[in-house]
């Protein structure tokens, strides 16, 4: 302690030019994390929140009792869906790039987070994602081909024109429209999962916010609101150490784990391994369990790091060192994933290179039929007509008649 | 037909549609058990369980915010702020969120939340418990923005906002909540039994949504107002000695131009009034479409009346409320003007 | 656990026609909570959020490592002071059911925390008040005339008839304006601290929030920024139990006390006996030192109850057994520190009278003065033209306009 | 003299007042050692240190919140809110306290915070990076607003505004961030250099609060408009081939009446446009107060051209933003007026 009170700046381990540091982040061994039952007392469970649940080790064997033991086939799914997600992203950001999307947003080095999670939930629960968690619509069956069109803002758009790229929804398939403003949809999935207990229904709710978006207001009243109400709701933080330019010490994280965030409110939090696909699983579905048994939310970090720029408007050269991931302790989910399943055996190099084929294959097969349903310079276009629907259920007669004058202009 | 003031004809609105819709719930700070701190929801959770009356925590954001999920999860909310005053920290999740929902996601998710809220002064109640804030949501695509002046029309109209699956910020001006207030607080109060709009149906009923009410017909001007002010300005026509036509916009989004501009047509003379500040409040966009519907026909500039463009003053609650003295100055102007 | 999920609604543990049952608020003994150095590590002391500071025990003794040791002239302060605020109360809500005054809100049952915090803070330190801390203007010399005339909203109100009753500030005294939104001086406090720690000046600032107000985005923001910047701030949680109907529960206290709740961002929480005059300024001090050495920020929570109603607008027999308070484990903060000056010789009840009447008699004879500067009814009176100074710093010229109207309209 | 974009003008501002007054004090999301997803605030915390240009959490009501506090402090905050569409979480603490402050401590205390916040849309942005929120905060009484149109103004009126004791909302319409905008997407983008705004001196000037600017002298038609919109009538008149006169209104509140009734008294007609939605905008305020002051000189209804009354829709950008076409057809339809 100084002798002086002095505005504390919090500082990122390194800039650019600068060598990575990572020795911030305490990385518990793999198995070394105990796995208690799902109906352990809350307070008996509070240092989940500040060790690091880890399954695969650095020879990418599955340790320890959170192990979900999946079956090889799960773990192919989950695999051709990370690489599907990863194809997918590099398509995209290389079609804006060219100019044939206005925005793009990857989710490189974090896929493990959509998947794992996604595939832990069931499908009648409600996912309420950011917009770095393209991975829970392929997963969930969107369709790569509604994914582009979507991005292409064209006839098929599921948002009809009206958003920047990568905000999907997926009403079948049970996900929540994506918004442009942060944390937003926290409380959207503590309602919605409030209302799933007052129906007496054992669906879960579960959503998504970067790390430093927990600084915003919602990230308290939907941690508040879970608690007050036991809701049954996953409250996820996807700790990639960057907000833009910010590192996560900014939004709280310099001196507690995110997951720490809920224990005020007696909500058990988890901090897992955010690149390592079986703990990410694990974690999901032991607080998904225990929601849908009337146990109440679980906050859960995921520690991974965010690969790629924010955006496709974001440099991250400029306020980071360019080797950053290359440094990061906990390597790439696609790595770890695709090397345990080949020191199982169910998996070889050679595989893997055909999946990447195949998807890229699928990727393409997407995007040709995406634009086929108009792109933003060549039509088919939306009516823009359209832009005055839904603005309220039924049009109201001020907008019919801006419709009007709209259309009187272009005569 | 019952005997209802504006409190118990909203509290039978919610009743009506707690019984009715099984998805309809009631939500916000101390509306359960208690009541609601101007009784809006007395006896709702005795009769429909505590999870169907909901006490809240006191985050306005969170309640908007929990609402909204729990529209989108199929259920009916009908969400209490406490103060008008305090519905700024559940702004965002109104305007980019509830306001937003349906449009954003090409019409596939919606949340169908009613937001109830007691507005306006007269009340002593000093700058945070008067305030009108309604021009900040009617300025936001994708609301629906209510206030009625009376128990008939607050109950027939909450129970249209429930129905509705837009959004409704519905403003309950607090003052008129006992009775009608003409706007003099020197007369002793009059309860809503000596109105005719106090005789309130005890069942289903309601009354649309978009459409104005001329409360007193007339010939010599149109006073477009809504809320307390619908009484005040009946009785500054009174005071001014002239035959104006009163109407009650009601709903101010949508905003029921036709009504607005057929009687402006007929007058020729206009004066908008309410009790939010002038600067930037509805009164502007009121007169702007008047004028902009009407301008052949008008013999004079519309006028506006308005709270003034301060905060709400304890001390001078009635120097600052738009009285009868100043809407009848300000009709007078209208009816000088030539 | 239920086998199902299903909306929890928190109960308050009795209700009008009930017994009071305080079992669920857990006391520590006297004397039985250490008392670290202001430099030990915040990890380190996380049990001082569990636990409950308490000095004073049940035979009025003064216990443990946490006794401030305060000389007998200080504690006639404190008392004095406590009484002060007692008859001051008592005597504006008399005011306000006569219709003297429009509005009031007593602390009566918590005078210990804003005259025990109030005093071990320094001069210079900033005070950011609710409406529930006249404790803290009587303290620090507002004086009882300033205070009436606000609540008469009379020719000498330091707010210009523009506030409700009891929304005082004493820009020399150091004490902020109150507002009527609650928690919003939260983050105003911690931006104080900050702007305090970038000038490099050593004054810290504190905040009062209820227990029911920690539900507000406010509370949030504000300890978020405190622990990013490390900001010289107090932020008190007084716990009275309710938040006007609501019981403490729905703004999740159930679980874990307000002072955990900013465990999660490494700011230490300490819980104390908000009644006891003398736990409550030792822990105020131990924060305040360690703010201004640097220490960052510290929660408190003041475990005390609301003696009254809410405010005048309220009646608390609706929803609250009526002998709550009786029942109350902490008891009456007046009556132990007075045990406990009795009890160590330099008090006696008969001087405990003398005090009584000597505080009625100054609270009287402000009053006659105060009402000499105006009431609601009776003149002098402001004038109405002043409602339109200070929206900005000169006046608009739309409201020159305005201001003309009005005087015309006079005439 | 120096020439300089908008962004320039902004930055410049901002490092002439931190230079010249040690207790001015920049703070937002990224604006510290990334200099601002616009580079506004490119190389200040560089050359001031860390203390002075200080990043914040994702928070924008902890943001305001905690600049209120500075500014009660003694320092003057100048707060980025990364877009104007994130500037609703900071709401309540604008409305509530920023601009009641001065008022409800009846002079006591003050916050002298500048928020500075990009706004409008015409760069894809979508729904949640276009918006121009402003009419909002005109309503609160108690706050300055502001929005510039060109580098000049951008950095005399931010200086003025960090000067000031008030609270000033700053809007920078972000689309003429680089270049003036005539509202043609498809012409090549023009910078500032080729525009007699775009010269800037390097040095301290103020541009003052609360005067409007005739752009461009005219007898037709009076078009009032502020930010981008300021550019496309000037094109758009040309379009009409209209003698318009311009004025670029620059500070909506303080909102200087004179130069508007001035120049409607001569021309007597009068097109209001700007950016926002339509229904509640700021126009609303601008075309009521107008036909207040100068009805007798009018010959035509007052027009309004805004943004339409929908979110800002991604694919129809160009559709939705009231470019050339949608102005001088408006200009048009005022002069046939009779
Ligand atoms: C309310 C709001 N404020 C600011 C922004 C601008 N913004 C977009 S993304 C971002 C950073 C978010 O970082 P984080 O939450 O860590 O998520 P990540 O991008 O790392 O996945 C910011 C500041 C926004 N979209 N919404
Ligand atoms: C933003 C806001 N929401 C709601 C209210 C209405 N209100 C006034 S006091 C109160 C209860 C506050 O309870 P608590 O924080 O526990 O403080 P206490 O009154 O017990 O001291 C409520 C809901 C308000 N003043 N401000
Ligand atoms: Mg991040
Ligand atoms: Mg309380």
């Amino acid at each position: 302690m100084s002798n002086k009170s002095r505005l504390h700046i919090p500082q990122p381990s390194a800039r650019p030019g600068e060598e990575p540091d990572f020795s911030y982040l305490p990385v518990s061994p793999a198995g070394a994390v105990d796995r208690p039952g799902i109906s352990a007392k809350t307070r008996d469970i509070e240092h989940l929140a500040h060790e690091m649940v880890r399954v695969l080790d650095d020879d990418h064997q599955a340790c320890g009792d959170w192990d979900p033991k999946l079956e090889p086939d799960d773990l192919q799914i989950a695999l051709r869906t990370m690489v599907l997600t990863r194809t997918f992203d590099a398509r995209m950001q290389r079609m804006q790039r060219q100019g044939k999307i206005t925005f793009y947003v990857q989710s490189l080095g974090e896929e493990a987070v959509s998947v794992g999670q996604g595939m832990a939930l069931k499908p009648k629960d409600m996912l309420f994602p950011s917009y770095r968690n393209q991975g829970l619509f392929i997963l969930r069956g969107t369709g790569l081909v509604n994914m582009m069109c979507q991005c292409l803002s064209n006839t098929r758009d599921m948002c009809k024109g009206r958003q920047l790229p990568v905000m999907y929804h997926d009403k079948e398939g049970r996900i929540f429209s994506i918004s442009g403003n942060l944390a937003t949809q926290y409380p959207h999935a503590v309602g919605w999962a409030m209302a799933s207990a007052i129906k007496g229904e054992d669906h879960v709710a579960a959503a998504w916010v970067g790390d430093g978006s927990t600084a915003e207001a919602d990230f308290h009243h939907a941690l508040t609101f879970a608690a007050v109400y036991q809701a049954p709701v996953i409250l996820n933080v996807v700790n990639n150490q960057w907000a833009i330019s910010t590192f996560q010490g900014f939004a709280g994280g310099e001196r507690r784990p995110f997951a720490a965030k809920g224990l005020g409110l007696g909500i058990p939090g988890i901090r897992v391994d955010g690149n390592d696909l079986l703990a990410v699983y694990a974690v999901t579905q032991w607080a998904a369990e225990r929601a849908r048994r009337g146990g109440g939310p679980t906050l859960i970090e995921l520690v991974t790091y965010r690969g790629g720029a924010h955006s496709t408007s974001d440099d991250p050269t400029r306020y980071r060192p360019s080797k950053e991931w290359q440094a990061f302790p906990l390597g790439d989910p696609l790595e770890r994933l695709k090397g345990h399943m080949i020191r199982e055996g169910h998996w070889s190099e050679d595989k893997q290179s055909q999946l990447e084929q195949e998807m890229k294959d699928k990727v393409d097969a997407a995007w040709q039929e995406a634009i086929s349903f108009g792109t933003m310079s060549e039509g088919p276009f939306l009516d823009p007509q359209d832009m005055f629907e839904d603005v309220l259920e039924d049009m109201t007669d001020h907008l019919l008649l801006q419709q009007e004058e709209m259309l009187a202009l272009k005569d | 037909m019952a005997q209802m003031n504006m409190i118990q004809a909203i509290n039978s609105a919610m009743d009506v549609m707690l019984e009715r819709d099984p998805t309809v719930i009631v939500m916000g700070q101390d509306v359960g058990y208690f009541g609601g701190v101007f009784r809006c929801t007395d006896g709702l959770q005795r009769k429909y369980g505590e999870h169907r009356v909901i006490d809240a925590p006191i985050a306005e954001g969170g309640i908007i915010g929990s609402a909204i999920g729990i529209g989108v999860n199929g259920l009916r909310p009908v969400a209490e702020i406490q103060f008008a005053d305090y519905i700024y920290p559940g702004f965002d999740q109104i305007a980019s969120e509830l306001a937003r929902l349906r449009y954003r996601s090409g019409g596939d998710f919606f949340s169908p939340v009613t937001i109830r809220t007691p507005c306006g002064g007269g009340i002593r109640g000093g700058q945070t418990h008067s305030q009108s804030p309604e021009a900040i949501f009617t300025h936001v695509s994708g609301i629906v923005t209510v206030m009625p002046s009376n128990p008939y029309d607050a109950k027939g109209l909450l129970i249209s906002a429930i129905e509705s699956n837009d959004p409704v910020v519905f403003f309950e001006p607090k003052r008129i909540y006992n009775g009608p207030f003409d706007g003099d607080p020197d007369k002793p109060a009059v309860p809503w039994t000596t109105h005719p709009k106090g005789e309130v149906p005890e069942g289903y009923y309601s009354v649309p949504l978009g459409a104005a009410e001329v409360v007193e017909p007339g010939s010599d001007i149109t006073i477009v107002t809504y809320g307390t002010i619908v009484h005040v300005a009946q009785s500054a026509a009174r005071l001014a000695g002239v035959d104006a036509e009163v109407i009650d916009v009601r709903s101010l989004l949508p905003l029921d131009i036709d009504t607005l501009r057929r009687s402006v047509e007929k007058t020729g003379r206009c004066l908008v009034a309410h009790e939010a500040t002038r600067f930037g409040g509805f009164g502007a966009e009121l007169a702007t479409t008047i004028q902009e519907e009407c301008f052949w026909h008008l013999e004079a500039p519309i006028e506006r009346v308005a709270g003034w463009d301060t905060p709400y003053p304890h001390a001078f609650e009635w120097q600052y409320f738009p009285g009868q003295k100043r809407v009848a100055a300000a009709i007078r102007k209208v009816m000088e003007a030539a």
